[in-house]
């Protein structure tokens, strides 16, 4: 019951019945960082997956419990890298909540352009790197010069392109810059005209529909049970859209759709997130122009200091539900931390659906999960 | 459903439940034996809590508290912890994983990190920090004993040689 | 106007002035040797930047531009960097196999060199059944990557090389039905033969729609039998790392690099030969003042240009489809090109001999 | 039926990966959308964003003074232990004793750029500087002195 699954080092010996094990990652090109999986193959066909983590664990929950509530914020943009303001957004949150912190209307309205901004970036990076997963080289190079747009807008207004750390407890560090607005705007008239290129690079293309239709389908009640969230769940039908479920920020004041597939397939995923690309740009559009006067943050006292009991809050994340709860103790320091990763309950959903599929399936499968390794092993 | 509705369940199907409102959600306190039971009895109808979203656990020094959030997927306003405490020493606790798979690797995580054993669960091994810590579990068991702090996320934990001290 | 029908024709005659005919032979067969070598250096050197190059345009990019100017030395840095790599043998390989699967690929690419006419009468051998001696030799290259896949002793290079030994097999079956509705227009194995058949015009204008379309089916097939995107399912960089080369490195890679460049000129230029006329000019019916001014550009230069084209066209695709699967690979074959080359090819027959073509 | 499926699956297959060609061939095709840049090469005209956090800095002015009075709270505000302040006690013309920094030091190599010390310092004595180019052949290279030698603080600041 308890003995380690031992990692294949002889190669040489192949399982009983012709199995052959394959390590998978950690150095692997289409794993996207340190994943390692050992695969149980039958000929082409999967018989079994099975994630070794913990290439890439840095213990940020223990790290967090030495750092106090203005510090411990940054170290979450180390998590999910790619969305690492919405990560900042959901700790300055507890915090606000823990301590009763009013924040101004703009902050409010500014997290919630970064937050989508930061959205569409993970998604675009995302577009490019699982098209390449299925042999398109090209789509990647064109996805991340959108990417660029909004990394520069980050590094204008937030000094940082990927760990911005911006959002404190209270608001924002500092204004937003001057250009803010007509960069944002630029960046939304570009993205309308060239989010057509994915339509007939990838999502018109035979070859990817035929990779990915039909491959690794979660059906609706196992997306359920195996905690999924984000734009996996999405796909299969649950509707679990936390700026709709729970509105922080300024998200009870915007419009847009939560988008949902039924399909539960790769494809459906793919779908997913190319529609919430574009949900994100409606809600920048509506509040571009609405940025209201005023203060970028609230009156807060110098030290923090959350009352004792528990805080849980939830944020959508580009990958699905990001959780941090919180047990305070009264101290300046949190007593624990734990970071509840929408990658984490994805991954291990990995061995359910790609079982009985193809090699190339598992990249079409691992690429519409959309794993972020720091996320995982935190 | 509104909260005095639940509580009210809940008490019909475990009497020894107490109840703790002072936070954002319901907390209900059980023994850490009738955890899977009264688990299974939120899963069913009518509270149809499908949703584990969080399992974790907490070190109180004296003893471990383990955490589940759960929800609904029918009714995402419902939210309720369940808080079970174990004991330090020797933590056991029946697994959830066959009613929320996604209990599985979240167990996973919290027996590598806190030590907490869980009965029944299908492949309870080390996810996250295998490769250094492989031995054995019954001489780990003896680490525990012999020396505090072998599980990374306590309190008590030491590590000279990763942790750095300033 | 210097052609290079009268070089050769010049040296021949010296040598054999010269020299007793054994020896003139001999002399001729270390040229044509030298050559071919060379030949295969260079036509490295600018595929891999061509590729390079084509790549970075496609994907809105420069690509490389630091060796030399506009970067035209970078392969031939590459390939020195290459040389002065270790060539690695792995302790569990079968180190026979393993070394010699390198040049087992490189041998069977040099091989099929030989009948490819790339001007007039400058062709290494005319043998009389060309064709056929391409298309048997040119399935000889998967013995060679079967044999990179087992000697390795890696599993992915394992099933890199099972995935190519399918897939060749497999298309071996569609590229020949495409060349058989050439030679069945022609009436002739010999590509000297088939090139002067197109004097008239090129056999895809000529041979109305089935002759499109089994160049179409051509292109597809060797595509796959190249082993290029989007059919590198034995080197699918994403799923199997590297495929069947994953345990190469230094020298022992860059021939395996070298090779698949070289199949890919000499499908192409075998696929020029058949459907745009090899070195034959852009000739059109009876227009003879058109036909005599294109006449004045060299045949070599016509060659190249069709080969490049195609190799282009090829290019073109890697960098713009997805991978397929490998069953979904197996499927196009059997299900979608096979029935339709045969199909193409019985009316191409009916074509042929109704004389329905121009 | 069977027939027309297989030819309509055929010809749609087809024009779906000659869009994807029309698309990648207009890019081959024109050159000024490349967006590649030339970095090493580009180096007098780059340009970065004014607020990019690239260092921790201490601005001096023409004489020599900065700003900074040594209060730590860089130092408390730090997450990493980036900052160590040593402080020493300056004999003021009136005789008073005052204290005042002796060396600031910045150790680059372990700074996340969190811009929390920016934050937190009263005097504006600290700033982020958008220098990019930070690798050295020594890691201790990266350990910093902000203050420069025989440096004193500004007048006027408490």
């Amino acid at each position: 019951m308890y003995n380690q699954t031992e990692i294949i080092k002889d190669t040489t010996n192949l399982g009983p019945d012709g199995e052959l094990v394959v390590n998978m990652g950690p150095q692997h090109p289409a794993t996207h960082g340190v994943l390692h999986l050992v695969v149980t193959l039958n000929g082409e066909t999967i018989k079994k997956i099975e994630p070794h983590l913990g290439y890439i664990h840095r213990s940020i929950e223990k790290m967090c419990e030495s750092l106090t509530y203005r510090q411990f914020i940054y170290v979450t943009s180390r998590m999910d890298y790619l969305s690492s303001h919405i990560n900042n957004t959901a700790c300055a949150l507890l915090v606000e909540k823990g301590m009763q912190i009013e924040v101004p209307e703009r902050a409010k309205v500014v997290r919630t352009i970064l937050n989508e901004l930061t959205r569409i970036a993970s998604h675009e990076l995302w577009i490019g790197a699982m098209a390449m997963d299925l042999g398109a080289f090209t789509p990647f190079f064109y996805a991340f010069r959108e990417r660029e747009m909004i990394t520069d807008i980050m590094e204008d207004t937030c000094g940082a392109r990927l760990t911005m750390n911006y959002i404190v407890p209270g608001g924002l560090m500092y204004d937003i810059h001057p250009d803010f607005q007509t960069k944002v705007k630029a960046f939304v008239k570009q993205f309308k005209e060239k989010v057509t290129e994915y339509e007939d690079l990838v999502t018109g293309n035979v070859i990817f529909q035929s990779r990915t239709q039909g491959v690794g389908t979660l059906s609706y009640e196992d997306a359920i049970s195996y905690g999924c969230t984000g734009p996996v769940a999405r796909a299969s039908g649950v509707s679990c859209d936390m700026r709709k479920i729970a509105p922080y920020d300024a998200y009870d004041r915007v419009e847009f759709d939560e988008v949902i597939e039924t399909a539960g397939d790769s494809f459906a995923r793919y779908i997913v997130r190319v529609k919430e690309m574009n949900q994100s740009i409606r809600i920048i559009e509506q509040l571009i122009d609405n940025i209201p006067e005023g203060d970028f943050v609230g009156k807060t006292k110098n030290v923090l200091k959350l009352a004792k009991g528990e805080f849980y809050q939830r944020v959508e994340t580009a990958r699905g539900e990001l959780g941090v709860y919180i047990v305070s103790e009264g101290a300046t320091t949190p007593y624990r931390i734990k970071f509840r990763s929408p990658g984490f309950s994805n991954l291990s959903v990995l061995d359910h659906i790609a079982k009985g599929s193809k090699i190339g399936d598992l990249m079409a499968t691992m690429g519409t999960l959309d794993l972020v390794i720091p996320d995982i092993d935190r | 459903m509104d909260i005095e509705s639940i509580k009210s369940y809940i008490t019909a199907h475990a009497p020894e439940a107490t109840f703790d409102e002072t936070g954002e959600w319901l907390n209900i306190i059980v023994e850490s034996n009738h955890v899977k039971p009264l688990a299974a009895v939120l899963h069913g109808q009518p509270m149809q809590l499908d949703f584990l979203f969080c399992l974790t656990c907490v070190d109180y020094k004296t003893h471990l508290t383990m955490v589940y959030h759960l929800t609904s997927s029918k009714d995402r306003s419902i939210n309720i912890v369940i808080k079970a405490n174990v004991n330090s020493a020797d933590p056991i606790i029946e697994t959830v994983s066959d009613i929320w798979r996604t209990a599985e690797f979240l167990e996973r995580e919290v027996f590598e990190m806190f030590g907490v054993e869980f009965l029944h669960h299908p492949d309870l091994r080390k996810l996250i920090l295998e490769e250094e810590t492989a031995i054995a579990v019954d001489e780990q068991k003896e680490l525990v004993t012999e020396k505090k702090g072998y599980w990374p996320l306590r309190k008590d934990f030491e590590d000279p040689i990763n942790m750095i001290k300033l | 106007m210097l052609s290079l029908e009268s070089i050769t024709k010049t040296i021949q005659d010296w040598l054999f002035a010269k020299f007793t005919p054994q020896i003139a032979l001999t002399i001729e067969c270390v040229i044509v040797i030298l050559l071919c070598i060379t030949l295969f250096a260079v036509l490295g050197l600018v595929l891999v930047l061509l590729e390079r190059k084509v790549a970075a345009r496609i994907q809105i990019r420069l690509g490389p531009n630091r060796v030399g100017p506009g970067g035209i030395f970078q392969t031939a840095a590459d390939t020195l960097k290459l040389i002065m790599k270790e060539g690695l043998t792995p302790d569990a390989a079968d180190k026979f196999l393993f070394n010699l699967a390198p040049f087992v690929v490189m041998m069977v690419a040099m091989l099929l060199l030989a009948p490819i006419a790339f001007a007039k009468n400058f062709q290494i051998w005319d043998i009389n059944i060309g064709v056929l001696y391409v298309s048997s030799i040119s399935s000889l290259s998967v013995i060679g990557i079967l044999m990179a896949g087992w000697a390795s002793n890696n599993k992915y290079s394992l099933l890199g090389a099972m995935r190519s030994g399918a897939q060749i097999v497999s298309y071996e079956l569609s590229a020949g039905f495409a060349v058989l509705t050439i030679v069945v227009l022609t009436g002739s194995l010999q590509i000297s033969e088939i090139v002067a058949s197109q004097e008239n015009g090129w056999w895809l204008f000529k041979g109305h729609i089935p002759v499109i379309i089994a160049f179409v089916l051509y292109i597809i097939a060797v595509t796959a039998e190249t082993n290029r995107a989007p059919f590198d399912l034995a080197e699918a960089e994403s799923e199997l790392t590297a495929g069947f080369h994953t345990e190469y490195s230094g020298m022992k890679f860059a021939l395996f690099f070298l090779a698949e460049y070289i199949n890919i000129f000499i499908v192409c230029a075998i696929g020029a030969t058949l459907f745009l006329g090899g070195w034959m000019p852009l000739h059109i019916g009876h227009w003879k003042d058109f036909n005599h001014i294109m006449d004045y550009i060299p045949s070599s230069v016509w060659f190249m240009g069709k080969t490049f084209f195609l190799i282009f066209l090829i290019m073109w695709f890697r960098w713009t489809f997805p991978r397929l699967r490998v069953d979904q690979l197996l499927n196009l074959e059997w299900k979608y090109l096979l029935p339709i080359s045969l199909f193409n090819l019985l009316l191409v027959t009916v074509i042929a001999i109704m004389g329905w073509h121009f | 039926m069977f027939l027309k499926d297989y030819i309509s699956d055929v010809y749609n297959g087809v024009t779906s990966l000659l869009k994807g060609m029309r698309k990648t061939g207009y890019y081959f095709t024109h050159s000024k959308e490349i967006i590649t840049e030339q970095y090493p090469d580009n180096r007098a005209t780059l340009k970065l964003a004014d607020r990019f956090k690239g260092e921790v800095v201490m601005p001096h002015d023409q004489n020599n003074e900065h700003t900074c009075t040594g209060c730590t709270a860089c130092e408390l505000a730090c997450p990493n232990g980036t900052i160590k302040i040593i402080t020493k006690f300056d004999i003021t013309p009136e005789g008073k004793k005052k204290k005042a920094i002796d060396a600031f030091i910045y150790r680059l190599e372990m700074c996340t750029l969190c811009n929390l010390c920016i934050v937190a310092c009263p005097s504006d004595a600290i700033i982020m500087a958008p220098n990019f180019e930070h690798s050295v052949f020594d890691r201790s290279k990266l350990t910093k002195v902000l203050n420069k030698p025989g440096s004193k603080i500004k007048e006027g600041i408490e």
